[in-house]
Order: structure tokens, then sequence, then C-alpha cells
């Protein structure tokens, strides 16, 4: 029984991890570059549902609507304004500005919400409590967990059967070539820049959800244990992150309550470690081979 | 050796990169000795040396190695503890109470511990690259951290008693290092000409690493892994040279930096710490030495006395991150720049920098 | 804007105050440093405001003193705070009131004992504050005295048998707590059944709350602050787990976290020295004009700092402190003087011994209908 | 000219692996040999079964259609790319399991297609790290500035001006690699690869965007420096004037797999390879 709750609590944390997981492989897999800042745009779409429920009560769906335009508006305009410049340049360069804008969103939120945290309100996501055969489940995990089956098999058949998508794919494969094919690269970046980016405000508002705690940090430590995730499943694997992300947050979860609550965030970042020596590709992730 | 004009430039950047040194020390000291200077910047003397150490090291596997490593404040805590350990066992069990030679033992040990952590670090990581490297070294940061949390050692009886996870250690012992409440009961012994001496020390291992063969093995590997590869280097050993040499510097600085106080704690030496380090070398120049020193300086002592600019602080930081490399990094925008500034340039040398 | 009110009020009320001053006042200059910029901001802020609240009241009443407020802010780093113990003492500080959190008041408090420079810090609790240094005295509990005295209430009352601990272990005010909780209670005949740790950082709780559950605890004690407090009530709930949970001074602030359900804080017990919903007089008094100055309540560090003034200017009358004195001559005389008086505040009625720290009352509170209340 | 006649004038024996070696190398062991070298990339013979033989002083030619796996075989020599099949040998040495700077190490030198120099150094500095195994000393001898310090960097000027002296280009010494016009860009791998002091010398298209009179050049030097150094040059080359002058020996590549080995005359006159370069005859055309 405390193993099946153990399990439990592994995959509803887990299928958070994952959630966010999915927003760094796309854009990881398309663009080329980890998006350091996606844990952030998440803190930015959970604040922005905040707003709309506590101060403007809003109805949570339209919330959400909201933090999600708002979000990938913020995330084309990341890319246009900070990301497209370096397009060219040395992926040192790319990631240290990635680094700056993460502290910017941050900072700003810092400014604009303070530093006091604040208490995600209750919605219908979270308001109740399931019991299943003895376990008490949180209605905050089963939406989390459906949402991540729908996008995954959304985000799946957008890849393969829209136009977009397939644009996605070659750019992905060869940017060069797909230019040479002709297709908008920049377009085709902005737009996984903005799918992922509304994607960051669904798992903001699911991560709310779970931990109702805000603060302009919130974002930024299950954003690099999703990257970890993404990584551990295959990054630019879409079903990669999936699977990196429930088995990232089992691990978790069985760590803490197994070995040690001292020791669990080492032991992700130990997870980290291995997969990148033993197999650098991740679970589902495909070897690349340098151009020479 | 006939002096080029690369070479002369070199030269030239060396001797000013030393001269500046040299001199703020001479004024500094000359300050203090006739009281002029003031509590607050006397106070910020010791942490700037570490800065600047901390800046440079970075510069070495950031600028010149063309590696981003986000854990340097990892390495910092590591020579800050073993520092810290090292002078209470010295003063406790081997009765050693001259504070110079704790003070260089507990550096040189700092350093020697933040090394091999380094190496343990590099042997697997650096085969990585890119951005994995970059993540791989922000985790080990964390996992450093969240040890020492859970680190308990102590001195009693001319013994020395250690501890993980629980504090199992006998009554009544004195703690060098007490879990979550960090490194205590430090005898604060670093002395700024100790930072002075740890400063030149460390420009003159770098200076004289990236002029040398090992130097342009290193930044041979940045340029181009494979050429440099099918030319017979050993670009994991390079790049560990480089990343073991930083290491080592940033524990003998954590050893300067935490004898320097009363107290460490895991909690200074977090992302941000390592962040802030970037933002010196960024600021600086990627492979900009005398960069690093001045920026690590300014840095240090401009928020000190702007004080009620605190608030902003980590936004101005973030701003300048992404304008520095946008600025440095787009072609349009450089070679806009370098139109701007092209006639107040005489005739473009190489030896500008430190490369 | 709101920051910008409350600085103009305050200088307004410096100002109005300074005509009032008899001419032959004493000026004690006394220097408030704690963080407020950062992630503890919350804390230096309400120190610092209920440092002004005491030092426009003392300005105004126009008595003996006249109090010249000087703030650094040490952003709760250990290298900053010694830069702003230095910049407050450039600036001609004569005593401390600080620093707010523990370890920097355990770094500037270590400096100062060098340099002899008194030190009353409002908030900083751990032993290690006052350990080996004669001029660090506290107005809070030590951190094991909280341990102590919530071991003892708990077993006291009889609320429970079973306990639980989640403690956060890379906080030292957390572990200093537990640390003499744990063996207090096992003397005194409870039974601790689950112990785990969370960091800093950590947002799940779901491993600390079902080992608790599963040990069967009746009650969880939560030597920790509001925030992680929140999530772990709200995981309690979601686990349909109601035990009583019990926290300690750092818990005070839970009710006025934005959003926050206050219906999870029902029943909940902490250790406290001051709740501002209470009647007392010189209670209504300080949260009114605090209330008036900064549009918000205060928390028990406000409440702490206002005391610190009051027993500064104590401390100095005892001790004869006059305008001219340095830091260093006004350290040995402030030392013997805080030992010898008494005082009466908002936090209850206060002495200190030669250790520096503080002898008074624990008091507990519960949560009844969003409010805390005094049994 | 006098050269091109020399060589085409070689006489070609051929040696046990499927192969020929120019008569003069025939007693000593292949400088290169590769024994049914393959890569599959997902599934994609990209090279297959491919064999050669290099005799100690060959100049030899790598040639074929665009896509046809020649830089591909340059990168499965120098251990670029792990084989999936078949053997490397540099003098009688198995590649098996070793990596690109140990290949380098024994003997193995090359330039790239697409021009790799590390553009943030100087010349001088670019041929000193083709030096790097040649004239060494440690790291703290470098930090400390022992004396080994100094005899061995002035070892290193001196050779690095020696090679730079082969193109006439000691006088750019202290330019930055990436200023250089793209001839001299070209021209400088060659020497910085000379500098590792290889037995074997690849080169990945050294003609590339070279007019005539510069291709011309090249093929002297080409010439030159094999008569030199005495090492063993294989290169890849879309330039045919340049191939059939200098190569002894030549090798066609079509689609990963070798189609014809031969002498310049015989290779001009192979009609597969003909039928690989022009497309298959139509009927009743010359």
């Amino acid at each position: 029984m405390i193993f099946l709750d153990n399990l439990m609590n592994g995959l509803s944390l887990g299928s958070i991890y994952a959630i966010i997981a999915l927003g760094y492989t796309m854009v990881y897999g398309i663009a080329k570059m980890l998006n350091f800042a996606h844990g952030d745009v998440i803190m930015v779409g959970a604040y922005i549902a905040f707003c709309g429920l506590q101060y403007w009560g809003l109805p949570p769906i339209v919330a959400i609507l909201a933090a999600m335009v708002v979000c990938t508006v913020l995330g084309i305009t990341i890319e246009g304004l900070a990301y497209r410049p370096l397009r060219q340049a040395a992926s040192l360069a790319v990631l240290i500005t990635a680094i700056g804008m993460s502290y910017l969103l941050q900072n700003v939120a810092l400014m604009i919400w303070g530093a006091n945290p604040k208490s995600f309100p209750r919605t219908f996501i979270n308001s109740s409590i399931l019991h299943i055969g003895g376990l008490n489940v949180s209605s905050a995990t089963i939406y989390t967990i459906l949402a991540n089956v729908v996008i995954m098999i959304a985000l799946t058949l957008f890849t393969a059967k829209t136009k977009m998508g397939k644009a996605m794919r070659c750019v992905s494969e060869d940017r060069g070539a797909a230019e040479l094919m002709g297709i908008n690269v920049n377009r085709t970046i902005s737009v996984t820049f903005a799918i992922g980016s509304a994607l960051a405000a669904i798992a903001g508002v699911l991560l709310c959800s779970s931990y109702p705690i805000l603060q302009p940090t919130t974002g930024s430590m299950p954003g690099i244990k999703a990257f970890t995730a993404a990584v551990f499943g295959g990054i630019g694997s879409i079903p990669g992150a999936m699977l990196g992300g429930v088995l990232l947050g089992v691990i978790e979860i069985f760590g803490k309550a197994y070995i040690s609550t001292e020791l669990g965030d080492a032991i992700v970042f130990a997870v980290l470690i291995v997969v990148l020596l033993v197999k650098p590709s991740g679970l589902l992730g495909k070897p690349v081979r340098e151009k020479v | 050796m006939k002096l080029t004009k690369a070479k002369r430039n070199k030269l030239i950047y060396n001797i000013v990169t030393f001269a500046l040194v040299i001199g703020a020390f001479l004024i500094l000291q000359s300050m203090i000795a006739n009281k002029t200077i003031t509590r607050s910047l006397k106070g910020q003397l010791v942490p700037i040396c570490c800065w600047i150490v901390m800046a440079v090291s970075l510069n070495l596997v950031i600028g010149i190695s063309g590696e981003l490593s986000l854990g340097h404040a990892g390495f910092m805590s590591v020579g800050a503890y073993t520092g810290a350990v090292v002078s209470g066992l010295l003063m406790h069990v081997y009765d050693i109470q001259d504070p110079t030679l704790r003070l260089v033992i507990a550096i040189v040990a700092g350093g020697l511990l933040a090394g091999i952590v380094g190496a343990l670090i590099g042997i697997p990581v650096l085969r990585l690259r890119g951005d994995y490297l970059a993540i791989v070294t922000l985790a080990f940061g964390e996992i450093i951290r969240n040890l020492v949390n859970v680190l308990y050692i102590g001195t009693g009886d001319g013994r020395l008693y250690g501890s993980f996870l629980n504090k199992k250690l006998p009554e009544g012992i004195t703690m060098l290092v007490d879990g979550a409440k960090g490194a205590v009961k430090i005898k604060p012994i670093s002395t700024f000409t100790a930072g002075f001496i740890l400063v030149l020390i460390t420009l003159v291992v770098v200076l004289n690493l990236v002029n040398s063969r090992a130097g342009r093995a290193i930044k041979a590997c940045r340029d181009n892994r494979i050429a440099a590869e099918s030319m017979g280097v050993n670009v994991t050993k390079y790049k560990m040279m480089a990343f073991v040499t930083a290491a080592v510097l940033a524990g003998m600085a954590g050893a300067l930096y935490g004898l320097n106080s009363s107290t460490v704690v895991p909690t200074q030496f977090t992302f941000n710490q390592s962040i802030n380090v970037l933002v010196f070398v960024v600021l600086g120049g990627l492979g900009n030495v005398l960069g690093s020193v001045i920026s690590a300086t300014l840095l240090t002592i401009l928020p000190e006395m702007l004080r009620a600019f605190a608030d902003y602080r980590m936004l101005v930081y973030a701003v300048v991150l992404i304008l520095v490399m946008i600025f440095t990094n787009n072609p349009t925008i450089r070679s806009f720049l370098n139109r701007l500034i092209a006639p107040f340039k005489r005739k473009e040398t190489t030896g500008g920098d430190a490369q | 804007m709101k920051k910008l009110v409350a600085l103009m009020m305050a200088l307004a009320m410096l100002l109005s105050v300074a005509s009032v001053v008899a001419e032959d006042a004493i000026t004690l200059k006394i220097a408030h440093i704690g963080p407020t910029t950062g992630a503890a901001a919350l804390y230096g802020l309400a120190t610092l405001h209920g440092a002004e609240v005491a030092a426009a009241e003392i300005n105004e009443a126009g008595g003996k003193y006249k109090i010249e407020l000087i703030n650094e802010d040490d952003e709760h780093n250990v290298e900053k705070v010694i830069n702003a113990y230095n910049a407050a003492l450039d600036a001609g500080a004569q005593m401390i009131l600080g620093t707010t959190t523990s370890k920097p008041c355990e770094a500037a408090g270590a400096q100062g004992y060098t340099d002899r420079v008194f030190f009353l810090t409002p908030s900083a609790s751990s032993t290690a504050v006052i350990e080996d240094k004669d001029n660090v005295f506290q107005i809070c509990f030590t951190d094991p005295n909280q341990g102590k005295a919530s071991a003892q209430y708990i077993a006291e009352h009889k609320l429970g048998q079973k306990i639980a601990v989640i403690y956060n272990n890379a906080d030292v005010y957390s572990t200093g707590i537990r640390d003499t909780f744990v063996p207090t209670a096992q003397e005194l005949g409870l039974e601790i059944v689950s112990e785990t740790t969370f960091t800093d950082e950590t947002t799940d709780f779901t491993v600390q709350v079902a080992d608790a559950q599963n040990a069967g605890a009746e009650i969880v004690f939560l030597p920790i602050y509001y925030t992680p407090a929140s999530l772990i009530l709200k995981t309690a709930a979601d686990k349909a787990y109601k035990p009583i949970f019990f926290g300690v001074d750092g818990m005070d602030g839970i009710l006025s976290v934005e959003g926050f359900d206050t219906s999870l804080a029902e029943g909940v017990m902490l250790l406290t020295p001051f709740v501002a919903t209470s009647t007392d007089e010189k209670v209504v008094n300080f949260v009114t004009k605090y209330q008036a100055a900064y549009n918000e309540i205060p928390i028990q560090f406000a409440a702490d700092a206002y005391d610190g003034i009051y027993i500064l200017v104590a401390a100095a009358e005892k001790a004869g402190i006059t305008s001219e004195m340095s830091a260093e001559e006004a350290c040995d005389l402030l030392i013997a003087a805080i030992q010898e008086i008494t005082v009466d505040g908002i936090t209850g009625s206060m002495t200190w011994d030669e250790t520096g720290a503080v002898t008074k009352t624990p008091m507990a509170a519960t949560i009844v209908n969003g409010e805390y209340v005094f049994e | 000219m006098s050269q091109q006649k020399h060589h085409s004038s070689t006489k070609m024996v051929p040696v046990p692996t499927n192969s020929i070696v120019p008569e003069r190398d025939i007693n000593d062991i292949p400088v290169l040999e590769t024994r049914h070298l393959g890569i599959e990339f997902g599934g994609l013979k990209a090279v297959d079964d491919f064999n050669l033989t290099i005799g100690r002083t060959e100049i030899a030619g790598l040639i074929g259609p665009n896509g046809a796996g020649k830089t591909t075989v340059f990168n499965l020599i120098t251990k670029v790319y792990e084989p999936t099949s078949g053997a490397t040998l540099i003098n009688g040495r198995d590649l098996h399991g070793l990596g690109i700077a140990q290949a380098s190490k024994l003997g193995i030198a090359r330039t790239f297609q697409n021009i790799r120099l590390f553009d943030n150094m100087t010349v001088e500095e670019n041929v000193r790290i083709g030096l790097h195994n040649n004239i060494k000393y440690d790291m703290f001898s470098g930090i400390l500035r022992l004396p080994r310090y100094w005899i061995q960097e002035n070892r290193q000027h001196e050779k690095a001006l020696e090679l730079l002296h082969i193109f006439g280009m000691e006088n750019l010494a202290d330019e930055r690699a990436g200023s250089l016009p793209y001839g001299v860009q070209r021209r400088l791998e060659i020497v910085r690869a000379l500098a590792t002091n290889p037995k074997l010398l690849l080169l990945d298209e050294p003609a590339a965007g070279m007019n005539p009179h510069e291709t011309e050049e090249l093929m002297e030097n080409i010439a030159k420096i094999r008569d030199q150094f005495q090492i063993a040059i294989l290169l890849i080359e879309h330039d045919m004037n340049l191939v059939m002058g200098v190569c002894e020996g030549i090798c066609v590549l079509n689609f990963g797999r070798v189609i014809a080995k031969g002498t310049a005359t015989e290779i001009q006159q192979n009609p597969v390879v003909i039928e690989a370069y022009l497309g298959k005859k139509k009927e009743g055309q010359a």
C-alpha cells in the first residue's frame, strides 16, 4: 500500500516534469538550443493565471487561456529579440543569453509581483480528492496525466500530419537544407517557441495546482529537473519527454522515500549524469553525428 | 626571440595587467597605513581578491577553453569548507597557532581538494559537448551543495570526527562543519596581502598557461575540436587541464574566502553565485583576463556604493548578459559597431586580448 | 509606490518630531541591519519598519533620548553583512539593532566581538549568534529553547503521543529547533514516529506527509517557515490526513499569504510571542501605527524590532550612553546594563543573562476561523 | 610540366590486396592499407568494401562524383568515424579502437574540405598546433617558464617559420588565420598538416576555389612536398588536370564502392568511369 502510494505520488510528480519537458524537448529539437528561460515562462504563466483567478475574477478556463496567450506572445518575443540575432552564433553565446533571459524574467516578475509567496487559488483542477482503491489521489494529478497524454498525442499528430509540423521536422534534421527547400526557418522556430510557451502556461497552471506556492523562482528548479527528464528520455523526442518525466518523478519520490529525503535532489541529478555517461542520446533519442 | 607586433602586444597586455594589480595593491596598502581607507572598503578587499580569482579562473574555462561551466561556485565551496576544516584541524589538533602558516596550508589544501573534485567531475563530463556540459556542471554544483548540507565534521581531544547524513558525533567536541549551519566558528585569518598574492599567482598561472604549448592546444580545441584532434591534440586532456586548473584556483579562492569570515554556509555557493561570476567573465570579455580582473573588482564595489540599486542589480546583470552576447555575436550588429569605432582605432591587431 | 508613500510618511514623522525634541536630548545612533532586498526581504523590511515605528514614537514623545536610525541592507548574505556592518560604523552607528537573520548575524556579531560593537538582534535565533560572544543579545527565543518549549508544551497539554517532524535540513533555524525538540520530546515520553527533511527548493512534500501518515503520527511538528508549511498543509489535505499541525514562530505569516485557503490552516497551533490580533493595549497601539505607516499587518519580526528599540533605549539609559560615545566605548557599558534591566514589551516581559539569550514566557496560539487565538 | 611527365611515367605494380603501388615502394610496408572498410549510416551503406593500398612515397588520387563517399573515406581513415566493418592499417598498424588524435600520432595528417583552421589564432600558432606532438614541453615548464619552455618555444618558432617558407608564407606568421584569403587558408592547412610530421597526408579538395594559375602552383608544391619529406599523399580533387597531372595511382569511387583503380591513363580510358561521370551513353552516340 505504501509502495502504491509512493508510486502514485511519483507518477503525479513525474507527469508535471513530463509536461514541462515537452516544451524543452520541442525547442531543443528544432532550435537546437537549451532554452534556459523555459522554466521562467512557466512561472509567468502561473502568475498570469493567478492574477486572472485572484484579481480579475476570471473563470479558471479563461484564466488558463489568458496565461496561454500571454506566454505565447512572450515566447515569440523572447525568441525574436534575444535568440534570433544569435542564430549563427556558438552555442555558448546562446546559452549565456538564455540564462540572462531566465534571470530577466525572474527579476521582472519580482518587480511586478514582489518576493512574497502567493498561494495559487483552488480551481476545479485541484479542488477534489479521489479515492481509488484506498489511495487518495488529488484531482490535479488526474488532470495533469490527462493533459500530458492529450498534448503528447496532439503534438505527435501535429508534427506528423501538418505542413508546419513537417517543416519543423525538416528544420530539426538539417536547418541549412530546410532553408534551401524553401522552408522559412525563422517562422518555423517562432512557431515552435509559440507552441512551447503555450504549453509552458498549461504546465505552470498544473504545477501550481499541485504545489500551490507561487514565487518568482517557482519555475527554475522544476525547469532544471524537467530538462533532466527531457535528456533522460532523449532530447528532441516527444514520447521521450513523457517517459523521461514520469520515470524521473518516480525515481525522485522513491529515492526520497527509500533512500533519504535529504538527498532527493542529489539523486535526481545523479540520474542525469549517469544517463549522459551511459547513453548520452537518452532512452528514446537518436545519436547525433557531427558533420565533418 | 625577435619581438613581432603580435608578441609585443601580448607583452604589453601582460605588463599592463600586472602593473594595474600591483599598483592597486600598493595604493590600498598605503591607504591602510595612513588610515584614509573607509571601513567598508577595507572589509571588501579580501572578497574582491577572491572574486578576481574566481572570475579569472572561470574565464580559463569559458573564454579560453570554450566550455560553459555553471558549477564554479561549487568548487569555491569545496575550497571554503576544506580551508575551514584544515585551519581548525591545524589549530586544535596540531596546535599550529601561526595564522600565516595555517592560511597557506589551508589555501593549498582547499585548492588540492577542489582540484581532485574537479578531476572527478571532469573525467565523465568533459566527454560531453556544449549544452550538456553546462547542465551537468550545474547539476554537480547542486549535488555538492546537497552533500555539504548533511556533512558533519568536528575535532575533540586531538582527533578529527566526521559523519555524513546523521550527526552521530560524540558530545562536547568542537564542531567545524555542522550540516546546514555550515562551517562554523572559523577564526578569520585571511589577509589582503594573502589575497593579493593569490591574485598574482592566478594571473601568472593563467597568462603563462595561455601563452604556452598547452594553452595553444586548449584554444585549438575551442576553435575547432575536430581539427585539433586531427593535429594529434588530445582534446579531453586539454579541456581537463583547463577545467582542473580553474577548479584548483577556485578552491584556493574559496579557502581564502571562507577564512575571511567566522562562518560559511552552503547557501552562499548556489547556482546564483556561479551566475554572478559568469557575469564578471562575460562583461570583462570572454578570454580577456584583464577584463575579468576589472569587472570582478567593479561589480563587487559598485553595488556597495550604490546600495539603493540593490533591488535592480540582478535585473541589470540579466540585461548585461543578453546585450553583451548579442552585441558580440550578431554579425550585423558587430560589423555595424566595427564601422562605428573604426575611425578611432588603429589597424586591427591580433594580440589585443590574452589569446 | 506603496513603499514611497510609506517612506514619505516615515520621514514626515521624523521631521515633525525633530522640532519637539528637547534641546539637551541625547541622540542615539542605532543601525538597523537586515535584508531589505532579496529573498529574505520580507523579514528585513518587517524589522526595519518595526524599528521605525518605535523610533518615531520615541522621537515624538520628546523625552531624554532621540533616535537616529541608520539602515543597512545585508541581503541575507554572509559576505554582504560585513559590508553593511562596516558601512553602518562608517556612518557613525553606536549600537546595532540586528541583524535580522541568523547566519549573517553570526558573521557580523563575530566581527563586532573583535571590534567591540554591541548587537541586539530582534530575530536571529540560532545559538551560534550569541555563542562565544559577549556583545550579542537576542530578543526572540534561541532555536533550541523554542524546540524545547514546543516539546514541553505538547507534553504538558497532552496534545498527542506520536509525533512526526518535517524540517528543512538546509536551514539553520529549522535544524536548530529540531535538534532540541527531538531529544526533549523523547525525554518527556513522547514518541517520534517519523522524521523527514526537505530543502529550500522543495515543492513536493508527498513523501514527507505520507511518511508521517503511514507512521500514524497524531501531531506533525513543523519547525519551518510558512511557505513550505502551506504546501505541507495542502498535501496533507489532499491525502485526507488530519493530524494536529504544530508550528513555531516562523509559521507566523501563513494567514497573510495572498490567495491562501485559510481553511487549510484551521486548527494549526504555533508557538509565538506576538499576534497582531491581540487586544492588549500596547499591541493595539503598535499595530495601528504600523498599519497606518506601511499599510500591512505587522508580523512577529516587526514586533521584535519595535521592542528592540525600546530595549536599546532602556539599556542606554542604564548605561549612561551619551551622543558622543563611539560604538567601542558604548559596547561594554551596554553589555553590563542590559543584564540589569527588565523590559515589558509587546512580545512579553524580558530579561537577559550574560549568555545573551532572552528569558520570556512562551505562548501558543491556535488558528481558529482564519485568525490566531491565544488560549 | 616536367614533374607531370615524371609521374605519368611511374611504373605501377599490383599488390596482393587488389591494388597497385609504385614499383619503387614495393619492398616497404605500405603507408596505408584498408581492408573491406565500410560504414553504415542508419542502414545506408555510405562506404562499402573499400580496399586501397598506398605506397610509402606515392601520390594517390581519390575521385568520384559528388556524394560518392570520398570525404567519408577520409573520415574513416582518420578515425573521425568508427567503421562498421573492415580495418585500416597505417604502416602495418591496425587503427581499430584508436581515436582521431591517436591516429594522428601514427602519422596521418589531413586538410578539410570546408577549411577548419583555428580562426582566432595567428598563422604561426596554427602551425605550432601541428608541431604539438613533435616539439614538446609539459604544462609546468610552461607555467613556471622553466628553461625548457624557452628552448622548445624557440625551436617551435623556427620550425614553424621553416614550414611556412614552403609556401612563402613566413611574412604572414602574425596574421590572424581567420582573416586570410581563401587560397592562403588552404595552403596554411597543408602547412599545419605537414607540421605533424606525417607519413601520409590526406588533402581534401586542395584546389577548390583556386584559379588555374594557383592550381598549377599547387601541383608543383604537392610534388615538391612529397620529394622533400618523402611521404605519401592521398588527395580528393575534382580538378581532373590536377589529378591526372600529379597522381600516380587513382581510385574511383561511386555510390560508396570502388569502381576502378589504375594509373591516370588507365582511368581516363575506363568505360565504367566514363559512365559514372557522364551517365550511360545512348546507343549510336560516339
